[in-house]
């Protein structure tokens, strides 16, 4: 049993901390939030620059085949800056789909461009029913001759603006809740029938509904074997929540940090409001929250990839609500103890409070894996 | 003890709901029934109407245009014009400076400055909150000198809410910055915010709203006769204003409104295939603010009941403030978790614009993640929720 | 609309007061409570010279016929005592029972007893599944000839041991959940067939569970019609729901006053413990609770007589869902803020802890009236 | 970082697991599952068997007689007990007294008193706390003269745990009343129970138990090579003393089997016909524990791995104590109403020499209530849940 971070981890921790402190400071934030695509090619080159989107690329493909818990580490580092780039979709949740589902030929295409960061690939699974639940499937791919006819609606997609290419999930067979019968496409975000709406979410990243219409790629435009991409989309999903976790006690701690520096500062009837016992112990309980959750993302980071799938998801399912819940208390309690201040945009404790916000309704909320928890420990 | 109302009471309540249903326009209605927030506009448009019908202000006395109602009817009024949709009462003209002109002022200012509060014609904001002072209010800076017949104003408000539409804003001035205690040397005036030297600057919240402003006042010269009360005494004038800006704080009526909205959407949204309303963790959660919101009404008709016995209510509004915002943001909570991953998408100016279009998803969903934004700021503001229990332990605990 | 009690009301409640203060100090009850039987007699007796045990049989039986707010005033002082005669089984429950279920013959037999407090009569209707469920019956009588036989358990009957005469629910016809074929009928405790055993609860107040084993009794023992007691019940348990929300809130102003004492007397670092902000706010939480709490035990007095029982049922489960999470939290923390002191024997502040403990646990749980008031809401 | 036992470490745990399943006495194993308290002699029974093997002392050093283990091991051991259905470690020999002899009593001393806490022939006691004394230990009034070779004690301890069974008790005295700073003048004294002028009064708890007592001390001559340490140097030893006593504070082990009970019972029990695990407030309610558990684990690993590195975790056991006591109170109000009403029944005694029957209702519901209260002392003692709040913000947070 070890709790410790090689050199090697450290390394990377300590490079993408200092890439967020010297590249994404609050200010540098607000003008890529002014940009129209609201997020940075330039800042997602120099991320691949220093080898980031190669993380969870083989190395047969030119990545660094590395684990989750070097997801974690990053993942922690991007969350303290409110990283905007699509680094969860297309550097996680893309890579990790493509090195579990077998194919080797989309792997040869798609993961070294996805190392050196050229193509921005995104997974598009999600759709309007789904509150976390990943077999939910109801758009269609109906073969007709060598090609396929996709239609169908993709819901809050993360970062589907920012695709160079899409990876669509689509039933051709069996019923909308159905585990087996869902397949993957490769699909062009230009392709005809297909209407991509790409907005900001309230946490200021970006998402986007895609609707498809009589969507119709050739066949080889089949990712993996026909029905089967069930257990690949739930690996890379797997994966996605043990970091969207990491992130997220990433945010806390910063945000501890940030009140703990207000209360200091704020003076009110002649001290500082930190002199308080009441707004103490409500720090000391942000505190044991930030705590709680950072195990808890070690658990994550470590049981995303356990071959025992009741094991692994029930893990990820407690993880999560221990990370949602932490996440409720210290984003609001931030806000009260930053009083009126903590309300406005100028200051950076709000955007913290709406990413927390937006990551418990993100992969599923808490009542949600509160529920898939108890069905995994029955 | 009788929960039910006397026949003259239920008269009434048949006379604000035909008002309600015949005068309330169809647009504001919707508005607020749709989570969306309210224009200056609509503000002033529903005042207009409320004093047409000689209702322009519920809670003032008759000789000073008010309707002179009982707390009974007051509540029966709240209660049905929440209901019905209408906009709730911006505080402050008919509840904060309002009070403080009729207890205070003289005659002539009674005459210049309250009947156009009742007729909707003057937009009143507030100057007591600075950078520096906001729970600890007393510790303001802003300073008026006296020149001859005019005060010299110089200094900084802050979270001043809807200033960009008001015609008047009441200042609370330091006249006496050497009184022995920093309560001592305060004075109230009205200064009219076309006086030069009056900057408005907006503060934008995190869900991208402006509501609120600072307010810089450079030089500004405001007539003596613009002080209400003595010089120097402006903080008892300022206690009155803060007592009375809590009545109705429960917001019990609002939040009977915005409970059924929650139950409307997790009526058709679906968690498993089924009405998420039937999901046995949501529903439990909907049972909890809703038996919540029960004991605030109770607690809240109590209170009421005590006020119309002259008993006054005094430090148990803290319990109104707490419980009520409490409520309140448990249901905004709720509303946006209903929805899941479609409380995401958001388009600034969503709920101030609004047209009930969405970018994404059901159009109910637009609004929600904003308004659970924009709610986090009822337990901070008008004295916050720690405040309140600092209260409740002194005042009623004795601590 | 009026929040006022009548000046009979109020004179009512004072008497109340006044023969708690003088005959129920806590010293005189440890000593009750050193007796077998852990009640007296001797103050039953007084608290019928008071009228209490009159209060609610009707008139022309010799009652006051007051209503349920006179109910309430009087157990919220009983509550401040923590009063262990069987007020509410003989004196609220039993009596309500008779008003409501049409027999004039039992009415006229047992009212009058009841009312000068000769008589203890004792409702058994529980059975070991419930949990608050009234319609629960298990308990059988066959008819057999002119006399009933009747089998079954009853379980945790609230002064069961105190009952000079039981009246015992049992199905005369219908499944085991049905509210049709529930009958009641008058039971000696010394019955042959009947074995009762006396108990005390963790709040030392006395129950006892009752076998019914083929116990005879004459077909005149039933009471009202066979098959139609439930509305009966039903009646007289909501006023007993509403009876021991009253005496929560009693017992929850006692804990308040109790704990706000102790801490401007306990000194630790050199000032009394009530000056840190943290148990300041406590002791100003526990107030708002049992504030709620009153709200709600009005709320429930009000409408325990409601004849639209969707109405009374929602309105009275979500009263005992506020008393029962409100008196949870009061009793708790008053332990916690005692310290040590207040996990012993010695201190009354402990009794009141484990008597708000058993009543969240009495006529059903928070979660299960949260599940009701669901049902009723729909 | 990785989760899994190294093969040494899975080695060692199933000598551990061998030892238990040999030696354990399943009475007690029994009385532990059944939620029943542990009565003195099958806590003596349980240490000489654990001595026996060579496991007397898990946490010394082997020059004293204990294991060396490390700290995996230590938590392997205390997790296998655990399951096992062993007793918790009474603490006040093995450790608070033994170390602080260990690392400030001579060797004359550690010989005399070290062995017979390992082989259980001498049970100890605390003497810190005092009525007017709890949270605010350094306030303690017992008084110690020097008279010659002996110190004559007058004075009150209380909350002392199971000091009618104690051979010994380790006592904070005030040797010197004129000290500056009340930390300063206290030192440090071991008293033989059996000494003329000792009284120990029971304190009953609110469940009707005997844990606790009061402990007078008249007159009581202690010879002066009693004495720990330096004379007036006692608080230095007491603050290390304390430290220790919060190693295996958040009790995972036993909270863990605490759950399976929980879970055991929540499926024999039934409501609206059904398994009460299956009903899905409840099963929330199960999940949010274990959940919470899980976390705990996580955090008390961690600072375990920290303690491996010589990183000394100090101000985190905190954290620890707060979690582990929130997560053990929990557990105890849900097993009580999982049974419902038959929890109420209570017969005094029924958790201490309880045999399994029960006055009413199914066996096991027989101690519920009675361990939810005593349950309600984790969050008070061993410094409360506040005063470890305190301790985050100042220590931690540097507040």
């Amino acid at each position: 049993m070890d709790f410790n971070f090689t050199d090697e981890q450290q390394l990377l921790a300590d490079t993408v901390r200092r890439f967020v402190r010297e590249h994404y400071s609050f200010e540098a934030r607000r003008e890529i939030l002014q940009s129209k695509d609201g997020w940075s090619r330039d800042l997602w080159q120099q991320l691949a620059a220093l080898g980031l989107t190669a993380l969870n690329v083989p190395e047969e493909h030119g990545g660094l085949g590395a684990g989750p818990i070097d997801t974690l580490l990053v993942m922690h580092a991007l969350g303290e800056g409110l990283v905007l780039e699509p680094y969860l979709s297309a550097a996680v949740i893309a890579p990790a789909l493509l090195n579990r589902i077998d194919d080797a030929k989309a792997a040869a295409d798609l993961l070294p461009a996805i190392a050196s960061g050229e193509r921005i690939v995104i997974v598009a699974h999600q759709e309007p029913k789904t509150r976390g639940e990943l077999n939910h499937v109801v758009t269609r791919a109906e073969k007709s001759g060598d090609s396929y006819v996709l239609d169908g609606h993709k819901s809050v997609v993360m970062n589907g603006g920012a695709a160079d290419e899409l990876i669509i999930s689509a039933r051709t067979s069996g019923k909308s809740d159905d585990r087996d019968g869902i397949s993957l496409f490769r699909v062009a975000p230009g392709a005809s029938g297909l209407k991509l709406k790409s907005y900001r979410t309230i946490d200021e990243q970006q998402a986007a509904d895609i609707e498809l219409t009589k969507v119709k790629v050739p066949a080889t435009a089949l990712v993996g074997t026909e029905g089967r991409a069930f257990a690949a989309i739930e690996a890379a999903y797997d994966l996605g929540l043990s970091a969207i976790c990491a992130e997220a006690v990433g945010i806390m701690k910063a945000v501890n940090h940030a009140t703990l520096e207000y209360t200091k500062s704020r003076k009110q009837f002649g001290q500082p409001i930190a002199k308080f016992q009441v707004l103490q112990h409500r720090m000391a309980d942000m505190f044991l929250n930030a705590e709680q959750a950072t195990s808890m993302s070690y658990l994550a980071a470590i049981k995303c990839v356990d071959p025992d799938v009741g094991e692994r998801r029930r893990a990820l399912s407690a993880a999560k609500v221990a990370v949602g819940q932490s996440g409720r208390f210290v984003g609001q309690q931030a806000i009260q103890l930053h009083g009126g201040m903590g309300m406005t945009d100028e200051l950076i404790v709000s955007h913290y409070f709406k990413r927390l916000t937006a990551i418990d309704l993100t992969f599923g909320d808490t009542d949600f894996h509160i529920q898939q928890f108890v069905a995994q420990s029955r | 003890m009788d929960l039910n109302f006397t026949p003259e009471e239920l008269a009434f309540r048949d006379e604000v709901r035909a008002f309600l249903r015949e005068r309330l326009p169809a647009d504001i209605a919707q508005r607020i029934k749709s989570g969306l927030s309210i224009r200056a506009e609509d503000y002033t448009r529903w005042q207009k109407l409320q004093f047409e019908r000689g209702w322009g202000a519920p809670t003032w006395p008759k000789q000073f245009g008010g309707t002179g109602w009982n707390p009974v009817q007051l509540h029966i009024f709240d209660e049905e014009s929440a209901a019905a949709g209408a906009p709730r009462t911006i505080p402050f003209g008919l509840k904060m400076v309002g009070p403080v002109i009729m207890a205070f002022g003289n005659q002539t200012q009674q005459q210049r400055w309250l009947p156009r509060i009742v007729n909707g014609e003057d937009w009143w904001c507030q100057g007591y909150s600075e950078p520096g002072a906001g729970s600890d209010l007393a510790s303001l800076k802003t300073r008026a000198e006296r020149q001859g017949e005019h005060y010299i104003v110089n200094g900084q408000k802050t979270w001043n809410t809807l200033g960009q539409y008001a015609d008047w804003i009441f200042c609370l001035v330091r006249t006496d910055p050497n009184a022995p205690k920093q309560q001592q040397g305060i004075s109230f005036l009205l200064i009219d915010m076309k006086s030069p030297g009056i900057t408005v600057r907006p503060i934008i919240t995190m869900e991208g709203a402006h509501e609120v402003n600072e307010v810089w006042l450079e030089n500004v010269k405001v007539p003596v006769e613009n002080r209400i009360g003595e010089e120097n005494k402006g903080w008892t004038y300022a206690k009155f204003l803060l007592g009375h800006e809590r009545t109705n704080i429960a917001g019990v009526g609002a939040s009977k409104r915005e409970l059924q909205r929650l139950k409307d959407i997790a009526r058709q949204e679906t968690k498993n295939g089924r009405p998420l309303i039937e999901d046995p963790l949501f529903a439990a959660r909907i049972a909890q603010v809703e038996i919540d919101l029960m004991a605030l009404e109770m607690t809240s008709l109590r209170v009421l009941s005590a006020e119309a016995q002259k008993r006054t209510p005094g430090p148990e509004a803290s319990i109104l403030k707490i419980k009520g915002t409490e409520v309140q943001q448990a249901l905004s909570e709720l509303m946006m978790y209903a929805v899941g991953p479609y409380a995401l998408p958001f388009e600034r100016g969503s709920r101030e614009e609004g047209d009930l279009r969405s970018i994404a998803g059901p159009a109910y969903a637009a609004p929600l993640a904003a308004t659970y934004c924009n709610y986090r700021k009822v337990s901070i503001y008008g004295g916050s929720n720690e405040i309140q229990r600092n209260i409740i332990s002194q005042m009623i605990l004795g601590l």
